[in-house]
């Protein structure tokens, strides 16, 4: 850390806190996203645990000033094991009225406003809808309120320099940043030099920004209106290097990291959707690993040309959201034939239809489960955390290329934009997820000439032989309709037909022997068990917790495995005869576990396009423990 | 495959031992054996082919080949191709379709191909008609035609394969007929020759459902005076002894007798003109195949293909960087240490 | 009846059986299904109950000889009602070597073979794969056979004609017709004359036919070889008017007459697919009732057309197969989405992928339910016999129009081709199934002019307000982007997002109080209880009788609402504690059953391309009831 | 609707009550205006306009416009439009699509509404980028295009929409641009008139993440030096005082100094020409919107449309037939009673 800022933080007084939730608000043009983000870095470098939430509207940019074109970061940091990206906001820094009027309601009740005064004009509270104004109407009077004219301090931060007003504005975000980073405490140093190499191309703007930066800072410093800073200190983590990822770079950097450890080119064929974009953005960046990327004419072509290119011998993966996986059905139901590794990544938004392309949902399990023609079972793993989408598309690729299957992959755009601390893996104690090619004929035909039989199994898998395009005397023909036992000619035989749809559940069935036993939380006395799975984890982590603060008993389970299920999981669930399922969506595993286990599972349903929160968690465990007492 | 000799093959070589499952009499039939006699002369290893098609009586293909295969499902094909391209420059890769399979499902697939320059040989079986499903009309059945689904006759301009095509930057485009093996086997030839995506349409009879579609023009009796040989460089004529023509000016292009308008005055094929506009002209002489009708090769331009430029950025990134570091990759962004 | 048939019938013995299952077996090219379906109409006109099970390869047409050209044609015909198309042939007509080497072993132990020993060549030995002749190495010694030289007769018969040798072999199949006709006195008339009309185009052939088949018949009466013809006495049937139907031409007239129910004009945008494409064909003839039917580029555009025609006020629907329902899987949601009344009709085959285009399977019943992202619920009615798919076809109009949304109709191949006799019903019996569209406005906007909300709900079935395109001063917008509750307009509100997707979850749910209550047949007190949906119903009736005939208990449901499920289905499992479902799937009924009730059902599954025969469901009973005695 | 007088309307009678959501500055709103401003002159009322839209910033469309409209899918528009065309003659659909919503995942559906030629009017607003989804490069997207998703730049060959719609028996194809909003009424009022599917290719420009992309040919200090005004009839000129023109003979087409050629050597325009020939070779002038580009009508020719056709064989049928009758469709087949 530089002297100015030791300096600057030895001088002023600083209470120690563990943990706060600040929400950065503003206008889509305001550039919320890149302002939190930039903070959740700098706290991340600092070494606090974090969460973020990032909230942004579906349009591109919708009028300046509206409440449909409110963007917001919200940021949790603390100086322990956090789960959440939290519940109340403790600071909401509103950098207009809409902002203040859209994110007010959720601010914690002792919780502080910083507002941008300056954007205070009676054209804005319009816009945002306000009759009144907030700030004379007692709207406020309920938090600490800080009035900061930061439009008018960042133009005059960066008069020298000659900048326009106009542009001089732009860095007022900067300004906010730079105030935030005082009142908790940042380093500064990080930030001014990720400014220097974000802007690297205009000169200008580094200079202004930087500018803005310093002036937030030292306002906080210098101006009456904070009596004194806080502190967050850096959380206890488990010694490592450690960096600061979202579910999305994570997925691509773990799809990357499966290549190299199968000894195998990736491809990904895709086609652009909101929140599954990045990982096509991240993965076409790095062609030095010979990855292959192609931006496909539609999801069907994305799906195709992965097809395509396992077909090869490629790592093929397809990327999309829920309304490109109900157009890719088809073609996946041809992998399934086919028996070809393929990894299909569902990033889930909701829905139905277009639904709510921003904001995040769970609701495509039971379609990833069954959403194609016939009896078409295909593996399903879901990541739980953004860090956590490294480990599970390392783990997807194992099965697609162990079983010779196409595999589900589940996200959703919380853990997709969602950042968390990571401890970097030790490369070296990956696993080992390479797979074989025939080489050598392994069998005869008609003829007695030896040939290969692409749909001989390992007995033990039941994975098919796999000869690539290229290998001499191994040339064979596959295809959708259904193909005799062994050889793979078609075959429109009865018997062999239903053998072939055995063949294939079995596969898949006996994926369950391969994978991680379901881990039980809590003891199985426990009145309760709590079922998960994916993104829910943070929030149900949080929920129990509390429970479990409070004296209660409550057990838990939380599934990255759901189709199969681990092989363990009907005999730790046989312990309990009431089940919670907390899912962002009416309840698709809680059917499937209904089904398969015939436990009276309750689903708990969240579909407003947010996370739950641990309280609501808390609130719902309880309510159960109490009516289950009822009983 | 980085290649020693090619070992000599015959058609029997080409030949799975599958049995082949089309109507007797069927086009398809001539086709697969020019593609069979075809192949030996094009200086490839069975183990390096593949075929991929679709769905259709058509896209059965494959499975008479000893090569590699798919039969993929309805539409996809060049899709499902252009990843394995992609992923394999060094396998030579056919797509087999049929005119519903290439132009009515797949119609996207096959135009964003033909951009790409996806390095495929694409053969449309035209039959304008849906043989596998036992006929009913297809994007390239005449207007008027009586179908099991249009009892009272299709009301629909058909495509012109050639036109769209040409009207989708395709680098390599044409046409043969299933009553010349000589010819199919040269255009199949040429078309593979082709660096990129190169199409041909083949006029194909479904004596089943839709017999005697080109009889008008591809007979034996017919064939000179129906049927207009492209030739790159040659002026363009045909009929007994090249009586007739066709010549382009101001007034756009048509077909001419020689005698009326000298030698000179004729259109010289140009199948390498950048610009495919006069190709363009030439697709559009006949409106359906019972006016004489050009065949050949109606462009063929060098275009870099896809999958070579995908090879070269991928080079080109690892000659900046290096070969991917995975442990780098996992450092890139900011980091801090706990100790 | 004319003079001459009923002198034949008078002059030889004829010895009366109540019911006898016949098979034509031949080449492709032979005709068998015309034979077969001929046979089918000549005896339904007689008035024997019946019921069919056309079998055909995939292939357009295998080569000539072989067994995958096999085309066969079974028909069950009885002087009382029956099920199903029959288990074991008791004559199986075979027109060469491969057809008696493909389907001998379906025939009863005790029947009959009838040979067209004209076909028996080494050639046609070797085909089929016989490296000895069947008929000297013992194979048939089991079975009474006949030999028949069938295609020199067809050409002596036809001699006099003039008709070439190679165009007299075409007639051989109405020689065989002719033939089986006399032996199970079939009324000759009718089917002479259907043969005038069928072959209007061409008198020669029209000639030849008639002859070949007078051939047949006099062969027959004058041979040595059958002592005595057979006879199957019409059957008891209510009194009324009958006419023989397949399951497509029944669904394709319950559209039209539902368009008629309606008074709304049908639209009909489709891909033609197997096996589907016959209702496209069917529809596309009847223009004269305004049906407009669109041959669509693909599925997508075929379900897209109908929407827009929907959206238009037209009664649209959509036909397809497993395939092309996985890829209309995102345009179906937009339907959920806008809740515009949307008829999918999914005639199901043999999957996955292409899988088995022309045999049967019920294995799409998940997908329905489940094949789209978000929570997009959506009806599902699925018809038990081809004459039911009229009536399956009306009650999915009728929910979809009554409650603004798309339904699911299930049908199979089984049903699609196979026939039945069907007592036409009285047309003025039919349910009034017409809708009101908006003509008045229902709100105001913000300016508080005068609007239409279209999502201002009916507020006893929750159906959205509908207001047609031409509608003065109803002018509004909708999308596939969630909508705010009454308004539609574009709303991204957490809370309104929930509320939506409850309120179109709330929609369906209550469509379980509009239809007809599950039908318990059997006592509540039986030991088990038999749940199946769709074609199995033959089946399993069948099997249901043949278990009481042993004077066991057993209680049966036949469900034709699967989604939601009638409302009283709960309570009537609830007798039970054990319950059998057979499907021709894994067992997809079974696993919505168990998740909803907790019953511990078990399934019944057969996946081979086949429906289930009255004996595979008899045994499978006997079984769980052993078992569960021994419990 | 078989009309009476239609209401004179004025630009606000168009306009919804939803608030605008496009970024500051997009070429979107001054389509959105132009439009606005074309259908008061078009005499339609407002009850039976219906505008269909996929999935894009541009699809957003239909909700500023205070008529009837869907904002559908990615890409369907054209078939869904295609279904309430068929069902409704009476109505006026016009489809608004972005050139990714049109080009890449909807290319199918427009290509086979072009060839069906259904009653639509078609607005393709080409920013040649995919601006909802936040800047990847799309089928109209330079070669060479650095986006998000091509960091390396793109290495695919864009479509040309108007020749792609010309090699796709198109009956009307135009383009315009947002800068010129004259022009652009034009266009609108044209497409709109003429019956069956009309293509308006509307160059627009997305300021956020592509800005700029027709400048050079758009921008009021080039524009007369690097528009080609196409007119029915005329002698096509451009450049200060009509300076340059086009000219087609054997060689083919190509831009010339008037002053080299004479004014009669210059091509006259026929739209109404039914062979799409000439006009495909005009499309094929500019390689891309750095090259004097011609702009307005390429093509107008009467074709019967889809739907009105659809009601001539509905008619024809009740003709023959009578209306239907279901109680006779039941027995159409053979019956007998049982008593
Ligand atoms: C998704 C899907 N839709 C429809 C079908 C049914 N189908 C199979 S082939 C075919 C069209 C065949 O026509 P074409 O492509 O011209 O090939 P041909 O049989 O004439 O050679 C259709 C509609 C299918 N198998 N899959
Ligand atoms: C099925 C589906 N795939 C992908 C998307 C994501 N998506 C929305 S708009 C769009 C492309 C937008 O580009 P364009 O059509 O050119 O319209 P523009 O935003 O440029 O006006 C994409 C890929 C989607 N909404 N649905
Ligand atoms: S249906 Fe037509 S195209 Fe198909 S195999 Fe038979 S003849 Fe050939
Ligand atoms: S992203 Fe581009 S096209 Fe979309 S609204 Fe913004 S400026 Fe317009
Ligand atoms: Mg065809
Ligand atoms: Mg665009």
């Amino acid at each position: 850390m530089s002297d100015t800022s030791t300096k600057h933080q030895t001088e002023t007084r600083k209470e120690s806190i563990d943990r706060v939730i600040i929400r950065f608000a503003g206008d889509s043009g305001d550039g919320m996203q890149l302002t939190g983000d930039r903070f959740t870095s700098a706290s991340a470098l600092f070494g606090n645990d974090l969460v973020t939430l990032p909230d942004f509207p579906a349009e591109i940019r919708a009028p300046a000033g509206t409440i449909a074109g409110v963007s917001a970061f919200q940021v949790h940091i603390s100086d322990h094991d956090i789960t959440t990206p939290g519940d109340a906001p403790d600071v909401l820094v509103a950098m207009n009225p809409a902002a203040l009027r859209s994110d007010l309601n959720r601010l914690h009740p002792a919780g502080s406003v910083i507002l941008n005064v300056d954007a205070f004009t009676e054209r804005n509270l319009a816009k945002a809808g306000y009759d009144a104004d907030p700030r004379q109407d007692g709207t406020l009077d309920a938090y600490k309120v800080y009035e900061v004219p930061m439009t008018e301090l960042t133009k005059k931060s960066v008069e020298h320099l000659g900048v326009k007003p106009r542009d001089a504005e732009r860095s007022k975000n900067f300004f906010a940043l730079g105030l935030v980073s005082w009142m908790y405490t940042r380093p500064v140093e990080p930030t001014l030099e990720w400014i220097k190499d974000k802007f690297a191309k205009s000169p200008d703007v580094i200079e202004a920004n930087t500018a803005a930066f310093k002036a937030g800072h030292a306002f906080g410093e210098t101006a009456e209106l904070f009596d004194h800073a806080y502190e967050v200190k850096p959380a206890e983590k488990l010694p490592g290097t450690y960096t600061n990822i979202t579910g999305n770079t994570a997925l691509a950097w773990g799809l990357i990291a499966a290549s190299k450890l199968a000894n195998m080119p990736l491809f990904l064929g895709s086609y652009p959707i909101t929140p599954a974009s990045d990982i096509l953005h991240e993965l076409s960046k790095h062609k030095n690993f010979g990855v292959r990327t192609l931006q496909a004419e539609d999801e069907i072509a994305g799906v195709g040309s992965a097809i395509g290119a396992a077909y090869g011998g490629h790592l093929a993966v397809t990327t999309t959201s829920g309304p490109g996986v109900a157009l890719k059905g088809e073609a996946i139901g041809l992998a399934v034939s086919l028996e070809l590794p393929l990894v299909v990544v569902d990033i889930q938004r909701g829905g139905p239809s277009t639904g709510l392309p921003t904001k995040t949902e769970a609701s495509d399990l039971l379609m990833a489960m069954y959403g194609r023609h016939g009896e078409s079972p295909m593996p399903i793993v879901a990541a739980s955390t953004p860090a956590e989408c490294f480990d599970a598309a390392i783990e997807a690729c194992r099965i697609a290329l162990k079983y010779r299957t196409p595999v589900f992959l589940l996200s959703d755009g919380y853990l997709a934009n969602g950042a968390e601390p990571w401890q970097l893996p030790d490369v070296a104690s990956l696993p080992d997820i390479s797979t074989s090619f025939a080489t050598e004929p392994n069998g005869t035909n008609a003829a007695g000439d030896p040939v290969h039989h692409p749909y001989q199994r390992d007995p033990e898998t039941l994975a098919r032989s796999w000869a690539l395009p290229g290998t001499p005397g191994l040339e064979h023909r596959i295809g959708g309709l259904e193909k005799a036992d062994v050889t793979g000619n078609v075959s429109y035989d009865p018997a062999n037909h239903e053998r072939m749809v055995q063949l294939r559940q079995a596969k898949l069935d006996g994926i369950a022997a391969d994978i991680p036993p379901a881990v039980l939380d809590g003891d199985p006395d426990a009145d309760l068990v709590v079922i998960g799975w994916g993104s829910t984890w943070g929030a149900i982590s949080g929920g129990i917790d509390r429970v479990r603060a409070r004296g209660k008993k409550v057990a838990r389970i939380h599934l990255t495995h759901l189709h199969p299920f681990p092989a363990n999981l009907g005999e730790l669930l046989s312990h309990f005869d009431r089940a919670l399922v907390p899912e962002m969506n009416l309840g698709q595993l809680c059917k499937v576990l209904r089904a398969e286990f015939l436990i009276d599972a309750r689903p708990l349903s969240k579909v407003r396009g947010l996370p739950f929160t641990a309280p609501e968690i808390e609130a719902a465990i309880l309510d159960a423990l109490e009516t289950g007492a009822a009983q | 495959m980085t290649d020693t000799t090619i070992p000599v093959t015959t058609r029997k070589d080409w030949t799975s031992d599958q049995e082949v499952r089309w109507c007797p009499g069927c086009g398809d039939y001539s086709i697969l054996a020019a593609v069979q006699l075809a192949l030996p002369d094009m200086g490839v290893r069975r183990e390096d082919v593949v075929f991929v098609s679709g769905i259709g009586c058509a896209a059965r293909f494959p499975y008479y080949m000893n090569t590699y295969g798919m039969h993929s499902i309805h539409g996809r094909a060049p899709a499902i191709a252009t990843g394995l391209a992609m992923a394999r420059p060094d396998l030579h890769v056919f797509v087999v379709s049929g005119d519903g399979d290439a132009l009515s499902i797949g119609g996207n697939h096959l135009i964003h191909a033909l951009r790409r320059n996806v390095n495929l040989t694409i053969l449309l079986f035209n039959n304008q008609i849906y043989g596998l499903t036992k006929g009913q009309y297809s994007p390239t059945s005449e207007t008027g035609k009586v179908t099991k689904s249009t009892p009272f006759g299709s009301i629909e301009k058909p495509f012109n394969p050639v036109s769209v095509a040409l009207g989708a930057e395709a680098t390599f485009v044409a046409r043969t007929h299933d009553m010349d093996r000589t010819h199919m086997i040269e255009m199949v030839k040429r078309a593979h020759a082709h660096r990129g995506t190169s199409i041909v349409e083949i006029y194909q009879n479904c004596n089943v459902f839709n017999d005697g579609a080109f009889g008008q023009i591809t007979s034996k009796q017919t064939r000179d005076e129906m049927l207009i040989p492209l030739e790159h460089g040659k002026p363009i004529r045909f009929g007994a002894d090249g009586r007739r023509g066709v010549v382009l000016d101001a007034g756009g292009i048509r077909v001419v007798d020689v005698a009326d308008v000298g030698e000179d005055a004729l259109l010289v094929h140009d199948e390498m003109a950048e610009n495919p506009s006069v190709q363009f002209m030439l697709s559009r002489l006949a409106s359906g195949p019972f006016e004489p009708t050009p065949i050949g090769v109606f462009r063929a331009v060098e275009r870099p293909d896809y999958g070579t430029q995908v090879n070269q950025q991928l080079a080109a990134a690892q000659e900046r960087n290096g070969p991917g570091d995975l442990e780098a990759l996992l450092r890139s962004g900011a980091t801090w240490e706990v100790a």
